[in-house]
């Protein structure tokens, strides 16, 4: 039979090409592996990709591409929420679905949701839910201070956190937005030093975070400081290069390839294999999707947009990290989110908060 | 007696009408064979070919490279982009781009013709930049997002009607308007407005003892220009359906100068042909590899190297050396 | 009044303190810029990518066991043959047509365009962080400042210093002036027009190289870093006076202070806008700089 | 000294320089005159290795120097003033002057310093305008200026383009004595000139050329190779 | 009375502290030839600059037929009807050398035409061959100037600035680079222009300003040394010893 073929649009080039790459490596074992077993309903799966360059007019075009050229029956691997959204209307427009495994601006599934976009990570208002809860637990009535970048996924993240733990006891120092990309977060550190916080969150991600880090501790602020962040602040693809800096960083994440489960470890052992890299969040969440699709397709019995959208609303299926829904209110995954922490140079589970728990209330307001 | 520049341009219009006419057999069979992206890739090569043609009115008339065009381009969109959101009317978008290109080039022109050669490279790309990051930074303009959402027009001519919609229509609207700016710009140059232009960029010193004023013909050329990059910017919108900031980033401005000097600077229509291939290149090599850049980097150098008069420099010659005899009683 | 000096202590001197070690650094990135700007009329846009360069071949070198300070030596000397084959190879070419400006700089756009990618080929998107070569950090009253950032303003002061020494205390500048201009007529009075262009021009990406090895363990390692700094330091070129020493130093310090301080008081994602708008206006008033063009007074 | 065999040169597909022999002696100074356009700056242009002969070979000193870059041939003891002056205009006069220095390979600073003395002595314009940019010089005292960075150099072989031109009376009569002077200390000259009547009581003799090709060569002392040369210029 | 075509009045300009022009006044008769001669450097073409409007006097006058266009820029003297050559060639190097005469000659077209192509720029076009023919140039003119030899470029920039027609024509040094018959020629030229054309000259070719002048004046260290007829002046024993060199 036909392959079913899937487009992927994501960064290869430019500031988020590391975040591209893990996407890339989940997706790829995934369709290896539904493909050795035969496919999707005898179908193989076919990925095609297409460089975003980090740059939403680029996205929108190959999203076009895809679409009309290749005929792809469904697209993934947007990154920066953006794109993602920008996507979602040529999603629209053409009539297919497409799901992003990556953004985690909360408006993706909310105020900006769309019947043809659907969401299989963890949303930042999932993450905050979890840390939060933990904070309470492990520091209550934790005095803290925000660093986010400024831009939609940082306000986001940071506004997200704060409502979580404000409620939950906690109070708010100040915060801080810096611009994508900063070379020098030391000019913030006056501030931070003035406010006097036990507890810093941020949601800087990727290289930001390496150069905060890294700063941070050559100035000395990593002492008593407990550091929080969104599930992209820290992650198997910078932590080697933050070293021990990261020592102690705790996050609400909806995957972490230390998760004890028999599903995960067989799960980060191909991935090793495949990749001589740990997967981390969006390498796992891409894995998963491909799953979501096959058990879509296969309910539906069909590639018909209607009908998978049929299916993959309120479609209850397996990942690594155990359990996910789609809920069909918003199309955001439901799911157990973890608290993880790096001891040792490794992410170490210390918390837990069930899906219901930390998904909040669906908010879109189109279906 | 031909003149050496009118007949120049005599040979671009050749050109352009070779691309006009396989423009419309493309549209044709895109349009039978029921195509939706192909159509639509061409109308972006276009829509960026127009900018391109600013940057080389700019650059190969006037003699000053604009590192900053995109800060008309991404004004066109975003103009637009918000008329359209408010009124869904083609005339009305076009209408306030016109207008607003003309209020912001004067002011543009102004600071920026201040200065000179490498200076003025230096601050269109500063103007571009510091817009860049206030549309950034607005939230009201959507920030880093841009704004999604604007609506699918239908563009009424009065005889007819054209739907932003239909890859075919709106391809053949595009290319007239396109072409239109084209034409206008060619016969500009070649009015003794258009030659002074040229004049200044060979040596401007002299101008002033011909008994001509400096700053007008340089205002007027970069406001022109201006209006043609936000006139180009104004149809993206209506093409994609949303604007974001890079469409005002350095990448933008910078990839239009890289197609004019593959097409060939000063010739005009090496714009609109350096657009396409561009277009089409980067779509081609980025399907193979992710490593495009090299691969454009590479050409561009290559071109600017041995082929400094770009492919039209190669082309054009020939053309007039065809058109020469009839020139010539 | 003690909430006055707090704030001081904490907030606005360490703000303009390590507001001056992003000067330094800055001043280390613009120095090459200007000087191949100033002699030979080239704005080299791959100057960023030279300086990654830089950084990328100190950490390739220091993985092999080789210690940060015999870098600071080896990687100009290695950057130093790569700046001479660039110019005679490529530069060159396009040196002596009628539009040097546009045509250097565009090639050398292109050029950066090739590096960025090719960094990313060869060492991958992530990025890596080398070593801090000097830990510890001083504690004066209060105001916190690592030993390295310590370092870096000395050490860039005593890198300005010689490259001024070099460049105005010889006839070096003249001749590379005067090739620049007319070769033709500076070959006739003996100038070994060949050697000279590309000598300057190898001196400036060598300097980009020193800023690398410099700069790395403070602001990491990755392909596209080459764009960090490069913005920052055209602007301080331009408002400094293009070919300017003196221009470099004084348009780098300024510039950063006024951004960090605009990001203490307005916003950090302000100070962007600010400095560029800042370098707008500048060449509006005094397209020439602060200070005018190198060894022109 | 100089030896030029079967000389041709190109300016792309247009043939300037068609053939021209010439044998000149140490000490000698040579006269080159031709109506404009007729390939005379393209000659000495050749020698100096501005431009390269399509054809032919230029031997000085027993050396083949077709084809050498230009400050080989500079440094061989060859100085070329050309006929537009070519003032750096971002150096100043003092600067323009000591980048003459180049043109002896392994003088000491001490010997450098001297002749630039010496310089300044034979035209003390230039001192008093030594820090001043070179450009801003009037036209006459650009030309001044375009021989003495030559001499600075002590050229073996001089090849000068037109340097009275724009020169007042005074300055003219002064040129040739320079002129005079340099031949004294044994310089080769080789001088393009449009003031022939001038030119011709500094020559030893004189070529003229048309079309590229030497069409007459004879003896500034002689009556009557002087009047064959008044017909032939005048048209 | 009708005043002096060209007068100026106490003319004066500073370059730091060097007085390159310093109080000189005279005025030209119409229809005439008047030369400027002196030493290198003793302010001829800075006198030519602040006429034309190329550099600001610090002091003084420019009147044209009596009108003060003092500091004003070159485009808004050009149209008071001044015109210059340049003593270091001045042109477009890179168009054509009838684009050059053509674009000097634009200015005798109407406004109107400025919006129409240049093709239908008759009275440009005509003017245009004429001064091809006459400056010998038809055969190159097409060349870019910057292929031209250095006389030819000579030629052309006293074409360009003969090309709008000028009622006062500034000529700094013209033949300086012709060749003898050029030289010849273009004495010629300029004696016939006189009958409608007042002319300011700078010459060095002392045979040529004896036989050309009307009138002479004698600069010197920027000041203005003598003036009178080409007789008078030569007999100036202040003239003979700051510029002939003999006493
Ligand atoms: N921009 C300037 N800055 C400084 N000095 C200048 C400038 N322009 C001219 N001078 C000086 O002013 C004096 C007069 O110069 P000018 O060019 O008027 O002389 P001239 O009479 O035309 O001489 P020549 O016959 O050699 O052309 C010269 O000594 C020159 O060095
Ligand atoms: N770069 C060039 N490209 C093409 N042709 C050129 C170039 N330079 C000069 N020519 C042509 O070569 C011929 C000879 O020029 P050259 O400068 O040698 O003449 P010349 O004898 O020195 O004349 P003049 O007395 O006017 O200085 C001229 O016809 C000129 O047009
Ligand atoms: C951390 C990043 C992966 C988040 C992504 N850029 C977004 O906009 O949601
Ligand atoms: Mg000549
Ligand atoms: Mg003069």
């Amino acid at each position: 039979a036909d392959p079913i073929k899937i487009g992927v649009v994501t960064p290869l080039s430019g500031t988020y090409a590391g975040i591209g790459q893990q996407v890339r490596w989940g997706l790829d074992l995934a369709t290896k592996e539904v493909n050795a077993a035969g496919g999707i309903m005898g179908r193989q799966i076919e990925l095609i990709y297409e460089d975003e360059e980090a740059n939403p007019s680029v996205a929108v075009q190959k999203a076009d591409k895809l679409f009309q050229v290749n005929k792809v029956d469904f697209l993934t691997g947007t990154v920066n929420s953006a794109s993602t959204v920008a996507v979602g209307q040529v999603a629209e427009r053409a009539n297919k679905l497409i799901a992003t495994t990556v953004s985690f601006a909360d408006d993706i599934t909310g105020a900006k949701c769309s019947p043809n976009v659907f969401r299989v990570n963890a949303r930042a208002g999932q993450q905050s839910a979890a840390l939060a809860a933990w904070l309470a637990k492990d520091k209550p009535k934790a005095k803290v201070f925000f660093l986010g970048p400024d831009y939609l996924m940082g306000r986001s993240t940071v506004a997200a956190f704060k409502d979580a733990a404000e409620k939950s006891g906690a109070s708010s120092l100040g915060e801080v937005f810096a611009p994508l990309d900063s070379k020098d977060y030391t000019q913030y550190f006056g501030q931070m030093r003035a406010a006097r916080p036990q507890v810093l969150y941020t949601s800087v991600a990727g290289n930001d975070t390496v150069r905060l880090f890294s700063q941070m501790q050559e100035f000395g602020l990593m002492k008593d400081l407990l550091v929080l962040g969104a599930s992209g602040t820290v992650t198997a693809q910078n932590l080697p290069a933050i070293g021990k800096a990261a020592e102690g960083f705790a996050t609400g994440v909806g995957y972490s390839d230390e998760i004890d489960t028999p599903e995960n470890k067989k799960f980060v052992e191909a991935f090793k294999a495949a990749n001589k890299a740990a997967p981390d969040l969006y390498g796992a969440d891409s894995y998963g999707l491909i799953y979501a699709y096959k058990a879509a397709v296969e309910k539906a019995q069909s590639t018909d947009t209607d009908k998978v959208r049929k299916a993959l609303e309120d479609l209850k299926w397996q990942t690594p990290q155990g359990e996910k829904t789609l809920r069909a209110g918003d199309h955001q995954a439901v799911q157990t989110m973890y608290v993880v922490r790096v001891t040792g140079g490794k992410f170490m589970t210390v918390g837990q908060v069930s899906g219901a728990d930390a998904i909040g209330p669906d908010t879109c307001p189109r279906f | 007696m031909a003149d050496a520049l009118t007949r120049s341009m005599r040979a671009s219009h050749v050109l352009v009408a070779i691309l006009v006419i396989a423009s419309l057999i493309f549209a044709v069979v895109g349009a039978a064979l029921g195509d939706t992206f192909y159509l639509r890739l061409g109308t972006e090569a276009l829509i960026f070919a127009g900018l391109a043609l600013s940057v080389d009115i700019l650059l190969g008339y006037t003699g000053l490279l604009s590192l900053g065009q995109a800060l008309y381009f991404g004004l066109g969109a975003y103009v637009s982009a918000l008329v359209l959101m408010v009124t869904p009317s083609f005339w009305a978008a076009m209408g306030a781009t016109l207008a607003v290109a003309i209020v912001i080039g004067l002011v543009g022109g102004f600071i920026a013709n201040r200065v000179r050669g490498v200076f003025f490279a230096l601050i269109t790309f500063g103007m571009a930049q510091v817009a860049a990051k206030v549309v950034y930074n607005t939230r009201a303009l959507g920030a880093s997002d841009g704004l999604i959402g604007v609506p699918i027009i239908n563009v009424n001519f009065g005889f007819a009607s054209v739907s932003s919609a239909s890859p075919a229509g709106f391809f053949v609207l595009t290319l007239a308007f396109i072409f239109v700016l084209y034409a206008l710009s060619a016969y500009l140059l070649d009015t003794p407005f258009g030659r002074l232009v040229i004049a200044l960029k060979a040596n401007e010193r002299r101008v002033p003892f011909l008994g001509f004023s400096t700053v007008t013909p340089r205002l007027t050329a970069y406001v022109i220009a201006a209006v043609i990059a936000a006139l180009s910017g104004a149809l993206y919108p209506m093409l994609r359906g949303f604007v974001s900031p890079e469409l005002l980033f350095f990448t933008t401005s910078g990839n239009a100068v890289i197609t004019v000097v593959t097409g060939g600077v000063g010739t005009l229509v090496g714009a609109l042909y350096g657009g396409i291939l561009l277009t089409v290149l980067k779509s081609v090599v980025g399907s193979y590899t992710e490593h495009h850049l090299i691969v454009i980097g590479l050409l561009f150098m290559i071109a600017v190297i041995f082929l400094p008069r770009g492919l039209m420099g190669i082309v054009r010659p020939a053309i007039e050396r065809m058109l020469e005899p009839r020139a010539k009683p | 009044m003690s909430a006055a000096i707090e704030y001081f202590q904490y907030v606005l001197a360490p703000q303009m303190l390590i507001g001056l070690v992003l000067g330094v650094a800055v001043i280390l990135v613009a120095l090459g810029l200007t000087i191949i700007f100033g002699l030979l009329d080239v704005i080299n846009m791959s100057h960023g990518e030279f300086y990654a360069l830089g950084a990328f071949i100190a950490l390739a070198l220091a993985s092999i066991g080789l210690p940060f300070w015999l870098l600071l030596i080896l990687v100009p000397l290695a950057m130093l043959p790569v700046g001479y084959i660039v110019e005679r190879g490529l530069i060159q070419r396009v040196f002596h047509s009628g539009e040097r400006h546009v045509t250097t700089l565009l090639l050398t756009f292109g050029l950066g365009l090739v590096m960025e990618d090719a960094f990313r080929l060869v060492f991958g998107p992530n990025p890596h962080k080398p070593e801090t070569p000097i830990s510890g950090a001083i504690d004066i009253l209060g105001v916190f400042l690592p030993l390295y950032r310590l370092f870096l303003i000395v050490g860039g002061a005593v890198v300005v210093t010689l490259v001024a020494l070099v460049v105005y205390r010889t006839r070096l500048g003249a001749m590379v002036r005067a090739a620049a201009f007319d070769k033709h007529m500076a070959a006739s009075l003996g100038v070994p027009v060949q050697h000279v262009y590309a000598g300057a021009f190898a001196f400036g990406v060598a300097l980009a190289g020193l800023a690398g090895v410099l700069l790395a363990p403070i602001y990491t390692v990755f392909p596209t870093m080459g764009r960090d700094f490069i913005l920052m330091a055209f602007t301080v070129v331009i408002v400094g006076g293009m070919g300017s020493i003196a221009g470099v130093v004084v348009a780098g310090v300024l510039l950063t202070q006024v951004q960090a301080i605009s990001s203490l008081y307005i916003s950090p994602v302000w100070s962007d806008p600010i400095v560029f708008g800042i370098m707008v206006i500048m060449l509006m008033v005094r397209p020439q700089g602060l200070f005018g063009r190198l060894g022109h007074g | 000294m100089l030896d030029i065999h079967n000389l041709n040169t190109h300016y792309g597909t247009s043939h300037i320089i068609q053939g021209i022999d010439l044998n000149i002696d140490r000490g000698a100074v040579i006269g080159v005159f031709g109506r404009n356009g007729v390939g005379k700056s393209t000659f000495l242009k050749t020698i100096a290795g501005w431009v390269r002969p399509s054809k032919g070979e230029v031997v000085f000193n027993g050396e083949r120097i077709d084809g050498q870059t230009a400050d080989r041939i500079a440094r061989l003891g060859i100085g070329f003033v050309p006929e537009d002056r070519r003032i750096f205009p971002s150096l100043t006069v003092e600067e323009n002057l000591t980048l003459g220095y180049l043109q002896v390979p392994h003088r000491s600073g001490a010997d450098n310093n001297a002749a630039l003395q010496r310089i300044y002595r034979r035209f003390p314009r230039l001192l008093e305008r030594r820090n001043q940019n070179g450009t801003t010089l009037s036209g006459g005292e650009q030309q001044i200026l375009a021989m003495a960075r030559v001499m600075i150099g002590r050229p073996k072989l001089l090849l000068i383009d037109e340097p009275t031109e724009g020169l007042a009376p005074m300055i003219v009569a002064d040129l040739f004595a320079i002129i005079s002077e340099m031949k004294a200390e044994g310089c080769t000259i080789l001088l393009v000139e449009q003031n022939v009547r001038q030119a011709l009581k500094a020559c030893d003799r004189f070529i003229v050329i048309e079309r590229g090709r030497i069409v007459q060569s004879g003896d500034s002392a002689n009556e009557q190779d002087r009047t064959t040369l008044m017909n032939t210029i005048s048209f | 009375m009708t005043p002096p075509v060209l007068e100026v009045r106490d003319l004066s300009v500073n370059f730091g502290g060097l007085r390159a022009v310093d109080n000189v006044s005279f005025a030209i008769a119409r229809n005439r030839i008047t030369t400027v001669i002196g030493p290198n450097g003793a302010g001829k073409s800075t006198l030519f600059n602040l006429i034309s409007g190329a550099v600001r006097p610090r002091a003084g006058q420019v009147l044209i037929d009596g009108v003060d266009h003092t500091g004003e820029p070159p485009n808004r003297l050009q149209a008071a009807g001044l015109a210059r050559s340049f003593q270091i060639t001045n042109l477009f190097f890179e168009l054509s050398v009838a684009e050059n005469l053509r674009l000097a000659a634009q200015i005798l077209e109407p406004t109107r035409m400025a919006w129409r192509p240049v093709s239908a720029s008759r009275a440009a076009m005509t003017r245009v061959d004429e001064l091809l023919v006459r400056f010998r140039l038809d055969g190159k003119a097409s060349y870019p100037v910057g292929k031209l030899s250095h006389g030819e470029q000579r030629r052309l920039e006293v074409a360009v600035a003969l090309a709008c027609r000028p009622k006062v024509l500034l000529l700094d040094e013209p033949t300086q680079g012709m060749s003898h018959g050029d030289t010849e020629d273009t004495a010629k030229l300029i004696k016939s222009l006189a009958d409608d054309v007042s002319v300011l000259l700078i010459e060095h070719d002392i045979g040529l300003v004896m036989s050309l002048s009307d009138h002479v004046i004698v600069m010197h260290q920027g000041q203005k040394l003598a003036e009178g007829t080409p007789t008078e002046v030569r007999g100036n024993t202040a003239v003979q010893s700051a510029y002939f060199g003999h006493a």
